[in-house]
């Protein structure tokens, strides 16, 4: 009879196990990092390197990628909790980087660059933000006007052209924020990581993720408790489109150029991407930020992947494709209840048994 | 308990008038529609042209069978993002075939097959696998859009003489002036594409897998309890619109004459934006496929407009963005105006 | 349909001023902007109305309709900068039915119909493959006794993407060995995440070169080899030919640019005009591009002439 | 008794849900021509028991019979299919589509052009004037009509299949007494034709009214099935709580009045408060400690007139004082800044946040009024959690369950522990008993008189008018979106009098 319980006790933390979202995102990982260092050998190398002052290997490129990932992810998780969606970061990291990239080129202070762009994404976060909360326009429909306008308000501002400031002196620090390396980590991901902790904290130890979440759960009840749900909905645009402009930023000074056409483009996508991989819903509700900057370090890892195994071009999407439905596919209760499952339909058999008998 | 016998003054009747309401925003699409016409025709002369108006249809049969395809998922709160992609896989396989020599009728059926296909694996991720129509759909497009180029990149023309150009091209001239762009032309394309309205139309008014739909936009939970067949109805819907994206590419193709891996790239967020100009919310439950197609319409005149508007070319996206929004907002003050 | 010229327009041509429609591909940046911005000003300095218009996404779709409509405008003049070089036969079809003068620029559309054809008057432009052909030629230059290397591409199935691999294809030696080719989706910052992933990937093979088909990747490319402290060692190739790409040249970053001149904005409008006056223009108006090494880059920069 | 032939065998049914065991080795038959109640408390496993024979749960264990034959149901339509109609607990309706479509769905008359829209209609108006609703438009959209309204609108819906088994779940609990009697009627009619009916109610009067047989359930056990007529209601509240009837002795406790002293100040104080097409303009006074009952009929306007003093809708029209001192109510939030609470007659919509648990639920309110960035300190947190759950018995006593899971009666248990967390001046409790098994409603009414023996002003509003008269020191009378009385509840005062209230001034108007 213990005995039995405890087998029982043990199979419960296994099934618990098996049917966190998370334990199938570090399988993924892990097993995405291991195709990886069986073509490549030297996968898993880590050198220092001189010339930047930080450790260099494929993995911390791939790292480098991700803080990107990593910020759009963590606002694109705060809206999607709340039932929305925001398609509009991809644009928005191309007006942040363009507005960066524009203010250096004439001239202005770096750091004055760098607030101006954040500004500048705190602003259109913020119009989305009115848009959903104050009109109670639909958010899948106004993020999507914002994406296509975003674009445009890149090309307005650099007037269609490409600006360049890695010629410009005085960049340093914007090229430090995306390239640099902090105790030999990459600095951007260092600095990504930190803000997603901060965001995670703010909304874990205050009252607000828990809000965001009621108001993605049951809006009315939401707001017949005292919340008011039009503050938080502007609140999480406006937070989102904050931390799109920071990787906006990342983006463009990587190489400090924007390009008004690619810079953030399907970025959106990946941003959603990651949230769900996470085990977000999209139906709004409960999430997981640890789940999303997961998510987000596995978007990086499949493109990793895809240049270490030398995929072509042409074939990319279908892979990415390939293994974002087999994380899916794994995460579906349907198979991780498998087990469960097969146990019902015999203990059913015997009683029915039973009964016949 | 109380026993109470006062008969309860049961006149207050539910008015038959509000039910309306749901079709304001579709009135709102045709009257703006019409409103942005005259617009046009006065400041530049040629929106009245029967050449403009040809070229509307006969250039966006293909968008309006996309917004009906995309109507049925969006009303039950879901969405199709590979409706663009399969336009593209099946354009491609399509002119390879046809280059290969297969009869145009076995083409046309192995397109429409393929666009199945990638509507029955979306409904497999769907209901199987409990994967949200996002992400299922959002995965379809990126194996479809894959697959495409895995097969060609190259820019592939129809052969000559191929039984297949007819569904496009000019089409039969219904009146021809002088000049051609006095010319009502009409092609099989459009033909298709009045077809598949009135189909989207059968079978969302008159069908109860229809009505099932509407129910699961609703409310799926309900519509589960009611003993409707919900998880049969999502794989119509995902089957549906993935076959209906093959037959678009079919009539752009036919169109055009060629095709290529990259084509329909961003369709389906101008199919999105047609459904939801036309006043189906996004959401789910609300929406007829008659608005999708003149949501389609407005959504095509807008280019033209910024053309003749000479907006500066950087500028022509926020324009158009611009142009939704306005659409979007009057819709919902129209909405609101009318339940006060 | 009889019509032609203008005389019945019903368009903005109140002061007997020609308006030309502009099937245009929009505003992206580098050779885009610059060739676009070019046109326009060439065909305002000579006197036309020109009526601009942009796709997006690339999308031949938008083109066509954009086409049909200056079309049906009545317009005296079209000038087709086209996403896509097949799928043109039914509008210049109706072009031809117009009379409407047809002038492709940057790249030339294929045609089947032979009324289709008869709408297309002149080609202009600069050619893709012989861009990459010099390519090949320099990475031949720089490395006789071979090399390998990495090709960064645009994304797959572009035709200027297929033309330039065509070229360097022609042209390239037996013994410059590409060991892989990626595409980087003609963006900066991918081509730097690629070629930092390529890099380390091929360590042990020591790659040299890198052809990278536009100068924005070829930008993201010099990055990512500088941080891996193998500047000078990689040698870098790019086609267009924007300022930056070669500031870039000068400072040792990339090897090797080769110009696609964006700027025929006077030849074409010079083309239209004489089309428009009853002339003949010539039916493939080649645009010449330069080359440019270090010394070549330096003394473009200096004389202050590149308008991109 | 003869022994018929069951239509419906369930046996041993087992269900369980993470952690918890809804139903162990339950046991159920459903005789044609039989109204059958299934007893319990809130929680006991009812509506569980319910799903497991419409497929909507799987079963653990146990076998379903359905006309002598094993069955499987892998799902409702095969309920339907085996001839099984079911109206659940919570309205499962659409209230996108109009009422007909409702009544009608998936059983739409066809003709050659697919759906006759008319005939089907035609049809719809058919099966709502059984129910006594041959005044609804089927055109109309469900979302026009009450919740209330719609409950009948989907027994009519039930009705529609040519059923052999009948499951009520709850019809009553939001019905008045005309529509309970014209349900029974409704439900006698069908039984006689030979169909076998499953209710279930907490309302004893409804059950020895309507049914012959009983299934009683505790804890998700199977306690005994018995004749209704064979027993007597001391034994069946023993069998259903476990405890002796006399424990639930308060049941009748009535409420010592509170006497208004003169030139007393009310808590608050509404004067020609309304809103154009809900309400008309009011006037209200609440004093501390008073209990006010509203009552009316379905649809009369009680539930417009509490949301009006909530805030959770704009007045357009009228002036709200809060003892004594003018202010501005319009919002939820701004009520619960001045301490005025309200609980909601729709739980499912506006009150629980399903995917929260229950202890966040609770303190939701509380967390608002504090604001977002101010958290409540884990230890107060505890102590409040700690202290409903004991003081409201709310089970099971697990305040990390997501409410969701919990059963309706305990769903209404945390709301009003939400409530009182805030310690609000005012509380606004709508329907807060609908639902609810005898015990806990006994626990509910007796929490009001303490609140209100505390100093709490109470708004009580109840389709009961038992337990209005019952609790209430005074009662306003709604009418057609207006207030026609405020009756002093003295011992004249009876349910008669209000009855007589209502239909007097139909007269006059
Ligand atoms: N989906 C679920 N997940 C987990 N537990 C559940 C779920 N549904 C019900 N339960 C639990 O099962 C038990 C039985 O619930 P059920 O709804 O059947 O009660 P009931 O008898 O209908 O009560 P009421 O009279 O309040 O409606 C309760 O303890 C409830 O918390
Ligand atoms: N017979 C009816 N026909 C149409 N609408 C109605 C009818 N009765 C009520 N309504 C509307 O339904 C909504 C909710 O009314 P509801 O029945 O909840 O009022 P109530 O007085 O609170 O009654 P109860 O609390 O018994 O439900 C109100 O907007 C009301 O106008
Ligand atoms: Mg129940
Ligand atoms: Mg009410």
């Amino acid at each position: 009879m213990a005995a039995s319980d405890k087998k029982d006790e043990k199979n419960g933390i296994v099934n618990k196990i098996l049917g966190n979202n998370l334990t199938w995102s570090v399988v993924a990982l892990i097993a995405l990092i291991i195709i990886c260092t069986i073509v490549d050998h030297s996968f898993l190398k880590l050198t220092w390197n001189t010339n930047t002052g930080g450790l260099a290997g494929p993995l911390i490129t791939m790292l480098q990628e991700s803080a990107r990932y990593l910020m759009i992810a963590t606002g694109m998780t705060l809206v999607i909790s709340t039932a929305g969606i925001d398609l509009s970061v991809g644009s928005v990291m191309a007006v942040a980087g363009a507005t960066s990239m524009q203010l250096l080129v004439g001239g202005a202070n770096v750091w004055v660059a760098i607030l101006v762009a954040l500004l500048v994404g705190l602003i259109i976060g913020s119009i989305n933000g009115l848009l959903v909360s104050v009109l109670g326009l639909q958010p899948f429909i106004t993020t999507l006007i914002m994406m296509l306008a975003g674009r445009g308000v890149a090309k307005v501002i650099t007037s269609g052209e490409n600006t360049d400031a890695s010629q410009i002196a005085g960049g340093e620090p914007l090229r430090w924020m995306a390239n640099g390396f902090i105790l030999g980590i990459p600095a951007n991901f260092v600095i990504a990581l930190v803000i997603v902790l901060i965001v995670g904290a703010v909304a874990r130890k205050t009252a607000m993720g828990m809000m965001i979440e009621s108001v993605g759960i049951n809006q009315e009840a939401s707001r017949m408790t005292g919340i008011k749900p039009r503050k938080i909905l502007f609140l999480v645009y406006a937070i989102s489109g904050l931390l799109a402009s920071i990787a906006g930023l990342f983006a463009t000074a990587s190489v400090m150029r924007v390009d008004v056409v690619k810079t953030g483009q399907d970025l959106e996508m990946y941003a959603i991407l990651a949230v769900v991989i996470g085990g977000t819903s999209l139906l709004g509700g409960k999430f997981s930020l640890a789940g999303s900057a997961l998510g987000a370090v596995i978007i990086a890892m499949i493109r990793k992947t895809i240049i270490t195994l030398g995929i072509d071009s042409a074939a990319t999407p279908a892979f990415f494709a390939a293994v974002v439905i087999i994380i899916c596919v794994m995460q579906a209760p349907k198979i991780h209840n498998l087990s469960a499952e097969m146990k019902r339909k015999r203990a059913l058999k015997a009683s029915q048994k039973a009964v016949a008998a | 308990m109380t026993t109470a016998t006062v008969n309860a003054p049961k006149t207050k009747k539910a008015k038959g008038g509000k039910f309306d309401a749901q079709m304001i925003p579709t009135i709102a699409a045709v009257v703006i529609f019409i409103l942005m016409l005259i617009m046009g025709q006065v400041l530049f002369g040629t929106y009245f042209r029967l050449g403009f108006i040809s070229s509307l249809f006969i250039d966006h049969a293909y968008l309006i069978i996309l917004a009906v395809a995309m109507t049925l998922p969006i009303l039950t709160g879901g969405i199709d993002l590979s409706v663009g992609a399969i336009v593209a896989i099946t354009a491609v396989v399509g002119m390879k075939m046809l280059n290969g020599g297969t009869p145009a009728p076995l083409v046309l059926v192995v397109m429409l097959l393929i666009g199945a296909a990638f509507g029955l694996l979306a409904g497999v991720l769907i209901e199987e696998f409990n994967m949200q129509p996002f992400i299922a759909t959002l995965s379809t497009m990126f194996l479809a859009r894959g697959i495409a180029s895995i097969i060609s990149t190259d820019s592939l023309t129809m052969p000559a003489n191929n039984n297949y150009s007819w569904i496009g091209g000019e089409g039969w001239k219904i009146i021809d002036n002088p000049k051609i762009s006095n010319d009502l032309s009409i092609n099989l394309g459009v033909i298709i594409a009045v077809a598949v309205v009135i189909f989207g139309y059968i079978l969302l008014h008159h069908t109860r897998t229809g009505r099932t739909i509407y129910a699961i936009g609703g409310s799926r939970s309900s519509a589960e309890l009611m003993g409707l067949p919900v998880k049969r109805t999502q794989y119509v819907i995902y089957l549906t619109s993935a076959t209906l994206a093959a037959l678009a590419s079919i009539v752009y193709t036919a169109n055009i004459g060629s095709a290529k891996n990259t084509v329909g790239v961003g369709w389906e967020l101008d199919a999105v934006a047609s459904v939801v100009i036309g006043g189906t919310i996004i959401t789910g439950g609300f929406g007829y496929v008659l608005g999708s197609v003149l949501g389609a319409l407005v959504r095509s005149i807008l280019e033209p407009l910024t053309t003749d508007f000479g907006v500066p070319a950087e500028a022509v996206q926020i324009v158009v963005g611009i142009m939704i929004l306005v659409f979007v907002v009057l819709q919902r003050a129209v909405t609101a105006l009318q339940k006060e | 349909a009889c019509g032609g010229s203008s005389s019945s327009s019903s368009d903005s041509s109140s002061d007997g001023q020609k308006t030309v429609g502009f099937v245009a591909v929009g505003p992206e940046g580098g050779f885009r902007t610059a060739n676009e911005n070019d046109i326009k000003k060439a065909f305002k300095d000579a006197g036309f109305n020109l009526v601009y218009s942009p796709t997006q996404n690339n999308d031949q779709q938008k083109q066509i309709q954009a086409f049909n409509k200056f079309v049906n405008d009545e317009v005296d003049a079209i000038i087709l900068s086209s996403t896509e070089d097949s799928g043109w036969d039914d509008s210049l079809k109706k072009a031809a039915e117009a009379e409407i003068p047809v002038f492709t620029v940057d790249r030339n559309v294929e045609v089947k119909d032979a009324e289709a054809k008869k709408a297309i008057v002149s080609h202009i432009g600069p050619s893709n493959e012989w861009a990459g052909e010099q390519a090949a030629e320099r990475i031949a230059k720089d490395f006789p006794n071979g090399a390998n290397g990495f090709i960064l591409e645009g994304p797959a199935g572009l035709s200027v993407v297929k033309d330039r691999g065509t070229g360097w294809n022609n042209k390239v030696a037996s013994n410059i060995k590409v060991l892989e080719s990626q595409s980087a989706n003609w963006s900066t910052d991918e081509a730097k995440t690629v070629t930092a992933g390529l890099l380390d990937k091929y360590k042990s093979q020591n790659p040299q070169f890198i052809f990278a088909q536009n100068d924005e990747m070829g930008i993201g490319a010099a990055q990512a080899v500088d941080a891996a402290g193998l500047k000078g060692k990689v040698k870098i190739v790019t086609i267009d030919g924007t300022k930056a790409a070669l500031q870039a040249v000068v400072d040792g970053d990339l090897d090797y640019v080769i110009e696609y001149n964006p700027i025929f904005g006077k030849e074409t409008a010079q083309a239209v005009k004489d089309k428009l006056d009853g002339k003949t223009p010539e039916a493939d108006i080649q645009i010449d591009s330069k080359t440019f090494d270090k010394a070549a880059a330096k003394s473009a920069l200096d004389s202050g002439e590149r308008a991109y | 008794m003869t022994e018929k032939q069951p239509i419906v065998v369930m046996k041993g049914i087992t269900i369980e849900f993470p952690g918890v065991k809804a139903l162990d080795g339950v046991n159920l038959r459903l005789f044609p021509g039989e109204v059958h109640a299934l007893m319990g408390e809130n929680g006991a496993g009812k509506s569980t028991m319910i799903k497991a024979l419409t497929g909507v749960y799987k079963i653990d264990a146990g076998s379903i019979t359905v006309d002598g034959k094993p069955t499987q149901l892998n799902g409702t339509l095969d309920a339907q299919n085996a001839g099984i109609a079911t109206v659940y607990q919570e309205v499962n309706l659409c209230t996108n589509l109009s009422i007909g479509e409702n009544v009608m769905l998936g059983h739409e008359k066809r003709g050659p052009l697919g759906i006759d829209w008319k005939k089907t209609h035609a049809e719809a108006r058919k099966h709502l004037a059984k129910m006594g609703l041959e005044y609804l438009d089927p055109r109309a959209p469900l979302s026009s009509i009450s919740i209330a309204m719609q409950q009948l609108v989907a027994i009519a819906r039930a009705m529609v299949i040519d059923a052999k088994v009948l499951i009520l779940d709850e019809p009553t609990s939001s019905l008045d007494a005309n529509e309970v009697e014209d349900l029974f009627e409704i439900m006698r009619k069908v039984r006689d034709s030979g169909v076998a009916i499953l209710f279930v109610s907490h309302f004893l009067d409804q059950i020895y009214e309507i049914t012959d047989r009983l299934t009683i359930l505790r804890n998700g056990q199977f306690i005994k099935e018995v004749m209704t007529k064979e027993t007597p209601r001391d034994e069946l509240i023993g069998m259903m709580i476990g405890k002796s009837a006399d424990e639930l002795s308060q049941i009748g406790a009535k409420k010592a009045r509170r006497e208004i002293k003169p030139g007393e100040k009310p808590v608050v104080s509404i004067k020609k408060l309304g809103r154009k097409g809900q309400i008309e303009p009011t006037d209200q006074d609440v004093y501390a400690g008073e209990v006010v009952g509203f009552a009316g009929l379905l649809g009369s306007g009680r539930t417009e007139l509490g949301r009006l003093m909530f805030g959770a809708d704009k007045p357009d029209n009228g002036e709200y004082y809060l003892n004594g001192k003018k202010v501005n109510i319009d919002s939820p939030y701004t009520a619960l800044k001045n301490k005025i609470a309200y609980s909601t007659e729709n739980r499912r919509d506006e009150g629980i946040i399903g995917d929260l648990t229950v202890r966040q639920n609770m303190l939701i309110a509380l967390q608002a009024t504090r604001g977002m960035f101010k958290p409540i300190p884990k230890k107060e947190a505890d102590e409040i959690v700690d202290k409903y759950m004991k003081e409201l018995n709310v089970r099971p006593p697990d305040p990390n369950k997501l409410i969701k899971n919990l059963s309706g009666g305990n769903q209404q248990k945390v709301l009003i522990a939400r409530w009182l967390a805030v310690h609000p001046e005012l509380l606004i409790l709508d329907e807060p008993t609908r639902g609810i098994d005898i015990g806990a409603k006994a626990e509910i009414q007796q929490k009001v008189l303490e609140l209100a023996a505390q100093g709490m002003g109470v708004v009580f509003i109840s389709s009961e008018l038992e337990e209005v008269v019952r609790l209430s020191d005074a009662i306003t009378v709604l009418k057609d979106h207006q207030k026609i009385a405020n009756i002093v509840n003295d011992d004249t005062v009876s349910q008669a009098t209000i009855v007589e209230t209502i239909a007097n001034s139909g007269k006059e108007a």
